[in-house]
């Protein structure tokens, strides 16, 4: 019974994570951008749904309506603005740019919203689904269906739509891709956009579960990097499998070597997975 | 100079950042308070305080580092130690290079003090003054609690914490039937929880920080995980903590060194306990925790030590302090051989009806030991 | 003359696609051969297999009479297989001398110093390259870069050099040069398998011509018979020659 | 040099050196090589405890560090055999984590590390506070230079320039017969066992060490931002980047208490925008 | 339809163009031929955007493009097939030639049938369509390139090193696709080292030399042409 209820926990638990990765993955996998800043945005997402709950009475799931459009753009214009310049530069380089704009995201939450943990509480509660001795909390059920929802999504437009298509295509070669009329600018803003969406919309979203300060960003970044190099880089369908796949290893080696060593464990798995398949269990090469 | 300088390295950019807001309240409410009065009695003048506050961003070797830096650039008269018992025993071999008498506000390991240092005050006492009153009065007033489960955050002070209370609980002839350590950052703790249901305990002791808690708490709930005596140390002391959890804090029971609803007429500036509650929630427009009440405390021990020497000198300024034997708004202060203060006897509480509610000492009781959580 | 290079029963599957199936072919020490079919009838997967860089699904690769089937690439070029990648694959932020310079020291056996780039400039200045050698390999011109692949293999001080459209991009008169190029190497005693589009080249070079479809051997002769191979010419050479031939 | 200056400044000289070392080291894998290492964090973790726990058990200080350097060096030979066969970012993450699988490991292991209490290294007998803060100015001078004369050596010979050849294209320098295994495990040692030998180093100075700290993964970012800044595969480009850095933020940090992170963000911000090619480029641009 | 101006281009303080003129007149097929570093492909790219010019005007149906973005080059009319192929590798073929076809807004149904003609003129795409395009063979590559060039219904194509790695027979085939195609309005540049074949296709042709053309006229004058035959014609 314990099996079917640790199931369950890593199975929630999963989507979550998958929802956290996927705009990360996404970023990732075709700006060729490792975006530190994304646990942050996170967390902006979180402060967002907080305080529209706290000061207007909104309902997490209803702020979802607001945070999409709302990081969407901010992300669109950030790249635009400054991301972009670093166009072709080496991956460490956009990297040293987002962690230093990390830095400034947390130093300046830190200042507007104090170090705090504010903790959004719906009333009255959501309440559990009881599947028998089987209990799982509605609130994370409904964030990890949603956050699974957005995700696939995100995958059909990425992979049936016009402008996915141009995605990949500036992902795999900027030049060729300007060559078939694709305007390379937009492209890195709509993707870095879409990634900030999808950051902020989880942070609304996680918001209902997790307790929200400026500094826990980090862990939701550790999350997202170990999930996308499991899934397979700039794969959202990579991003749901190994954010499951992480959920469930985290939950079984919690059960079964402790609670300390979940964590050690999934990296561990993590290390075997590439030394297997080198690409992660659903990426393709070219995207290294 | 007319001015004393104490330094203060606090972690206020990283993971500790929250606790640095803590320590800063309460070492800025106590200066203020001794400014306004016209500063400290220094023999024959009054001389005005000044904190020093270095950032040491959570990393324990940058503390050393803002340690020095304190006594050696800003040329400061006395120090507060960083946050928690490794940064102070860390910084702590800093001060003793430098004769600098240093007060920690936060560090309760036996270990800190066990150096030999002679520099070193700090005003916790330790770790098992904590849970051994909370496990007599389990013992004595819910009889049938056997199984205890102890779920513990894998860092310094929560796991020492929890080892304490597996060796209390064990002393008294309980039986612990679960003990696992989570690691730093857990998003998830359903399945420790879940584990932790299926041995179906009577008391469920739980550490960590103020995030950790809340959330182990509410997975609690999601859980419909019940036990007669649910214990989580620290959290419920911060206010944060009760209005995070809702209804959900209800009975939850813990331990700290102070409580706002102690009652001691002190001989420091603050007098009172009642008094340094109101000053605190004129100044903050919140109740003061443990944690405030312990960095205005080592403020004002600083003070009493100094007006007593008569003098800034470090050298007798130490030996105040290691002959101190004064009532104070925290309480009696006495430290032993080692440093650490031994006249304390750290509060047990509860939340009920989402206040919390002193269940001892005896003397300052408010009420009794509710049984099962909501 | 001796046997230096030996393919028994070599065979290459991507998926379900045979590029290369029960391939048998051998080369003997001094010959020039070429490489001829269509596109994508797995000229270029020959080549990664004789070099390790693809293993075989099947069969057996000699050289020099020792079975190198599961080598890898760095070995082959020790042993003294040397090749030009059809899609050039130089160092593109290194000059072209140090470019040569690598080739002649890793896999030519020189030690590290001017002795090593004294020969680089030595097979540049044979390519005609030399008064490029100072720059960034990622400025040449396409047919530059070529020519690098081909100073790279020399360098290699190679007994085999495996050559896969080394002159592509080239037009007629520059193919002239080329042409003496490649048999002064030849002269040299080195073995060449040649892979060309242009029939100018292997017409001119090659004594012995095998074709390629559809990962098959499907004709092997001298450079006369093969044009004149109706099934040559129908799956590769096309009408002009259809024509030429009547 | 040192003689009279004060501790203060001893002990920033001595971080100084010892960033030095981390972002020399990281040029080996990082720079020459081009795979994007976040490994130093592991390497300096390890070598820490290595060398402390060697020190628990008595051995003397200098054995204990060369201990510590050997055995980060023989952890970067198994562990770069497995995990130099991935590209790019796989790499980067999958050395990301080895920092954090270590830190757990040695969390658990309380018997021999004392897990999260931390771990105390006897403090070496000295005459006074100036003498021992010297002595350790010195022994972290030691390291790096033995960093620096391996970055020059290697720079100069055969590894270096295969390195560079497995940096521009891998499959190609393979080709050309360089044993690209071979090279890259040992450019991984390389940048392994100088930061091994700084890490315990860096345990005796501090004389108590905690996971948490020793692990830091941002003993992995900070080189890396260091050499860009520095202007990445140059030879005093990762010493310049680290003295850079490290100047700018023990200056902001200094000057402003609660944005100093802030401020330091911007400040990186601004040199990745503006000096992309690192501070070098822009000296050599000028003249 | 195409009237190039005294450009200058180069790539940064390396000038490579040194003024070119260039004329190409609607429905005609022009090559450029030149020795290996004459500046084809530099002139190209400059033409398709990806290489600002320093100076100099590109004239295209009455619109100055020098300068404009790749987008609006491609929007004006104008594809270009670049050297090396430069496909997307990690997508299949299929997608390859849709991403051609990506400014179009003339329907999926008219974006539909022109891959089905693309396949009809490279069979081997057809079996290939599913495959990444960066494992196909070096000639398959330059026949994707080329069926995506023409994916974007231009009424200018360029193509750089029409034959590059194709077989001979390819190469017949592609010639007459091309001229068919011709016969249908479409224009064409080529970028040809074949001189004879080149010469062949095309109607026009322009000789560069070290950043200028130093030679235009007829296919035809230029075939006869001793100095031409010696520099480009070779020993056959
Ligand atoms: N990695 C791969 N995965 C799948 N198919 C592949 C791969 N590599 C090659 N192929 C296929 O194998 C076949 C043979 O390719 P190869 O490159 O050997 O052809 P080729 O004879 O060199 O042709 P060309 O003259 O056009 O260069 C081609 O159809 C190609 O699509
Ligand atoms: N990215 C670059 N940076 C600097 N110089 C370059 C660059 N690309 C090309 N060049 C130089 O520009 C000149 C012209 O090159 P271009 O590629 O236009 O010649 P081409 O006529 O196309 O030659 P080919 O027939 O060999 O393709 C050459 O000297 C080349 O070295
Ligand atoms: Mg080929
Ligand atoms: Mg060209």
């Amino acid at each position: 019974m314990l099996t079917f209820q640790i199931l369950a926990n890593g199975l929630v638990l999963g989507g979550l994570y998958a929802c956290i990765a996927s705009g990360f993955s996404l970023v990732w996998g075709v700006l060729n951008v490792i975006n530190i800043l994304h646990g942050s945005i996170i967390v902006l997402g979180g402060y967002l749904a907080f305080f529209a709950h706290a000061k207007l009475g909104i309902h997490p799931f209803l702020s979802i309506l607001v945070a999409a459009p709302l990081f969407y753009a901010a992300g669109y214009v950030l790249q635009r603005t400054l991301i972009n310049r670093m166009i072709a530069a080496p991956v460490l380089l956009t990297l040293s740019l987002t962690f230093g704009l990390d830095l400034m995201a947390q130093n300046g939450m830190l200042l507007a919203f104090t170090a705090d943990f504010r903790t959004l509480i719906i009333e009255p509660p959501l309440g559990v689904l009881a599947l028998g001795p089987v209990v799982i909390p509605i609130d994370r059920l409904l964030a990890m269906l949603l956050a699974l929802a957005l995700t696939g999504l995100l995958y059909l437009l990425l992979s049936r739509s016009r402008i996915g298509r141009a995605v990949v295509a500036v992902r795999m070669d900027r030049e060729a891709a300007a060559l078939m009329g694709v305007s390379v600018k937009r492209i890195y803003a709509v993707t870095f956009g879409l990634g900030a969406m999808m950051a902020g919309v989880s942070g609304t979203l996680l918001a209902m579960i997790y307790p929200i300060s400026p500094l826990t960003g980090t862990v939701y970044l550790g999350k997202a990097f170990v999930v996308c190099v499991l899934g397979g880089l700039g794969s959202v369908p990579g991003a749901m499998v190994g954010g499951i796949a992480l959920g469930i290893v985290e939950s079984f080696g919690a059960l079964w070597f402790g609670p300390e060593n979940a964590a050690t464990l999934s990296f561990l798995l993590l290390i075997v997975v590439l030394l297997v398949k080198p690409t992660g269990l659903l990426g393709r090469k070219g995207y290294e | 100079q007319d001015v004393i300088r104490i330094g203060a390295p606090l972690p206020i950019t990283g993971p500790l950042s929250p606790e640095a807001v803590k320590q800063q309240r309460g070492y800025d409410l106590w200066a203020e308070t001794a400014n306004r009065a016209g500063g400290v009695q220094v023999g024959g003048k009054r001389m005005k305080v000044e904190i020093v506050y270095v950032d040491y961003q959570s990393n324990t070797p940058r503390a050393v580092q803002a340690a020095e830096k304190l006594i050696t650039q800003d040329k400061v008269n006395f120090l507060f130690s960083p946050f928690g018992s490794g940064a102070a025993k860390a910084a702590s071999s800093v001060s003793e290079k430098y004769q600098v008498p240093t007060i920690a506000a936060t560090a309760s390991s036996a270990q800190v003090y066990d150096q030999g240092y002679k520099y070193l005050f700090g005003t916790f006492t330790p770790n098992d003054t904590l849970t051994e009153p909370l496990s007599d009065m389990v013992k004595k007033q819910a009889a049938g609690v056997q199984r205890v489960a102890i779920l513990a955050r894998n860092d310094l002070f929560p796991l020492a914490i929890a080892q304490e209370m597996e060796k209390s609980a064990k002393k008294r002839g309980m039986n612990v039937v679960y003990f696992e350590k989570y690691a730093i950052g857990t998003l998830d703790h359903a399945s420790a929880l879940s584990q932790i249901k299926s041995q179906a305990p009577h008391w469920i002791f739980a550490t960590g920080y103020t995030n950790d808690l809340i959330l182990m708490r509410k997975q609690m709930g999601d859980l419909k995980i019940e036990a007669p005596v649910v214990t989580m140390v620290a959290a419920p002391a911060y206010q944060e903590w009760i209005d995070g959890t809702g209804k959900l804090a209800e009975n939850v029971s813990s331990a700290a060194w102070w409580h706002p609803a102690v009652r001691y007429k002190g001989k420091d500036l603050f007098g009172t306990t009642e008094n340094y509650v109101k000053l605190f929630q004129a100044k903050y427009k919140a109740i003061p925790d443990y944690a405030e009440a312990s960095a205005s405390a080592a403020g004002a021990i600083f003070q009493l030590a100094i007006e007593k020497a008569g003098t800034i000198d470090k050298q007798k300024v130490r030996d105040a302090l290691a002959s101190m034997n004064e009532m104070t708004f925290w309480g009696p202060v006495k430290f032993g051989p080692t440093g650490q203060i031994n006249s304390l006897e750290p509060p047990v509480f509860q939340i009920q009806k989402g206040k919390p509610l002193v269940l001892h000492p005896q003397s300052i009781r408010q009420g009794e030991l509710q049984l099962g959580i909501k | 003359m001796t046997t230096l290079l030996q393919l028994s029963g070599v065979s290459r599957h991507f998926g379900g696609l045979k590029a290369v199936s029960s391939l048998d072919l051998s080369v003997d020490r001094g010959e020039v051969i070429g490489l001829i079919g269509p596109n994508g009838a797995g000229k270029t997967t020959l080549i990664n297999l004789i070099t390790g860089v693809h293993p075989a699904t099947a069969g057996t690769v000699r050289f020099a009479g020792e079975d190198v089937t599961r080598q890898q690439p760095w070995q082959a070029a020790r042993r003294g297989i040397a090749r030009t990648f059809q899609i050039v694959q130089p160092f593109p932020e290194m000059t072209v001398l140090e470019n040569v310079t690598a080739a002649a020291l890793f896999a030519g056996g020189l030690a590290y110093g001017e002795r090593a780039e004294a020969a680089a400039l030595e097979h540049l200045q044979f390519v005609g390259l030399a008064d490029v050698a100072g720059k960034r390999a990622s400025t040449l011109t396409l047919a530059m870069r070529k020519r690098l692949e081909l100073a790279k293999g020399l360098a290699m001080n190679p007994k085999l050099l495996l050559l896969d459209e080394v002159n592509a991009g080239l037009h007629s008169t520059e193919i002239d040069h080329a042409l003496a190029l490649i048999r002064a190497i030849a002269a040299r005693g080195v073995t060449i398998l040649i892979i060309e589009h242009l029939m100018k080249v292997v017409l001119n070079l090659c004594s012995r011509i095998v074709v390629l479809h559809h990962g098959e051997l499907i004709a092997s002769g001298d450079p006369q018979s093969i044009v004149r191979d109706p099934r040559v010419v129908q799956a590769y050479l096309g009408r002009r020659y259809a024509d030429a031939s009547h | 040099m040192p003689t009279g200056v004060d501790a203060y400044w001893l002990r920033l000289g001595t971080t100084m050196l010892m960033y030095g070392v981390l972002a020399m080291s990281w040029n080996f894998i990082g720079g020459m090589a081009g795979y994007p290492s976040f490994a130093s964090a592991a390497f300096f973790g390890l070598g820490a405890y290595a060398g402390a726990v060697a020190q628990k058990y008595g051995l003397p200080m200098v054995v204990a560090w060369s201990l510590a350097g050997a055995v980060a060096a023989l952890f970067a030979a198994a562990l770069g055999f497995a995990l130099l066969r991935l590209r790019g970012h796989y790499f980067a993450i999958a050395s990301l984590v080895v920092a954090e699988v270590l830190r757990e490991i040695v969390n658990s292991a309380t018997n021999l590390t004392g897990g999260g209490m931390g771990l105390n290294i006897p403090v070496p007998q000295m005459a006074s506070i100036a003498d021992q803060a010297r002595f350790f100015y010195y022994a972290m001078l030691g390291v790096a230079v033995l960093a620096f004369g391996a970055v020059l050596v290697t720079q100069r010979s055969r590894l270096g320039f295969g390195l560079r050849c497995i940096q521009q294209n891998e499959s190609a320098a393979d080709m050309l017969g360089v044993n690209t295994t071979l090279y890259k495990v040992n450019a991984f040692i390389l940048s392994g066992v100088f930061v091994g030998v700084a890490g315990a180093v860096y345990a005796s100075w501090v004389h108590y060490i905690e996971p948490p700290d020793v692990f830091d993964v941002l003993y992995s970012i900070k080189p890396i931002v260091m050499v860009l800044l520095g202007g990445a595969g140059t030879l005093f480009g990762p010493l310049i980047g680290a003295a850079l850095f490290l100047s700018l933020e023990e200056l902001v940090w200094r000057n402003y208490l609660s944005v100093h992170t802030g401020v330091l963000g911007l400040l990186i911000v601004l040199l990745v925008l503006f000096l992309p090619k690192g501070i070098l480029a822009f000296r050599l641009r000028r003249t | 339809m195409l009237l190039i101006r005294n450009l200058h281009a180069g790539y940064g303080d390396v000038p490579v163009l040194w003024g070119v003129d260039l004329k190409v007149e609607h429905g005609d097929i022009a090559c450029l031929v030149g020795s290996n570093g004459a500046g084809k492909t530099t002139l190209l790219r400059a033409l398709s955007g990806l290489l600002p010019p320093n100076s100099g005007s590109i004239v295209f149906e009455g619109r100055e493009l020098a300068g404009a973005e790749p987008e609006r080059i491609l929007g004006a009319g104008i594809a270009h097939v670049p050297e090396g192929r430069r496909l997307f590798s990690a997508m299949s073929v299929r997608d390859n030639l849709l991403m051609g076809a990506y400014l179009r807004r003339d329907g999926a149904h008219a974006i539909g049938r022109d891959l089905e003609r693309m396949y009809g003129l490279f069979p081997i795409l057809r079996e290939r369509q599913a495959q990444d395009a960066g494992t196909l063979s070096g000639g398959e590559q330059q026949m994707c390139a080329v069926a995506r060039g023409l994916m974007s219904a231009p009424r200018l194509l360029v193509i750089d090193e029409l034959s590059l790695g194709l077989a001979p027979a390819v190469v017949d085939q592609l010639c007459d696709a091309l001229r068919r195609l011709n016969q249908e309005g479409l224009t064409l540049l080529v970028v040809e080292q074949d001189v004879a074949t080149a010469l062949e296709l095309a109607q026009h042709a322009f000789v560069m030399d070290t950043g200028r053309v130093t030679r235009s006229g007829s296919s035809e004058t230029l075939r006869n042409d001793p100095a031409i035959r010696e520099a480009y014609l070779g020993a056959i």
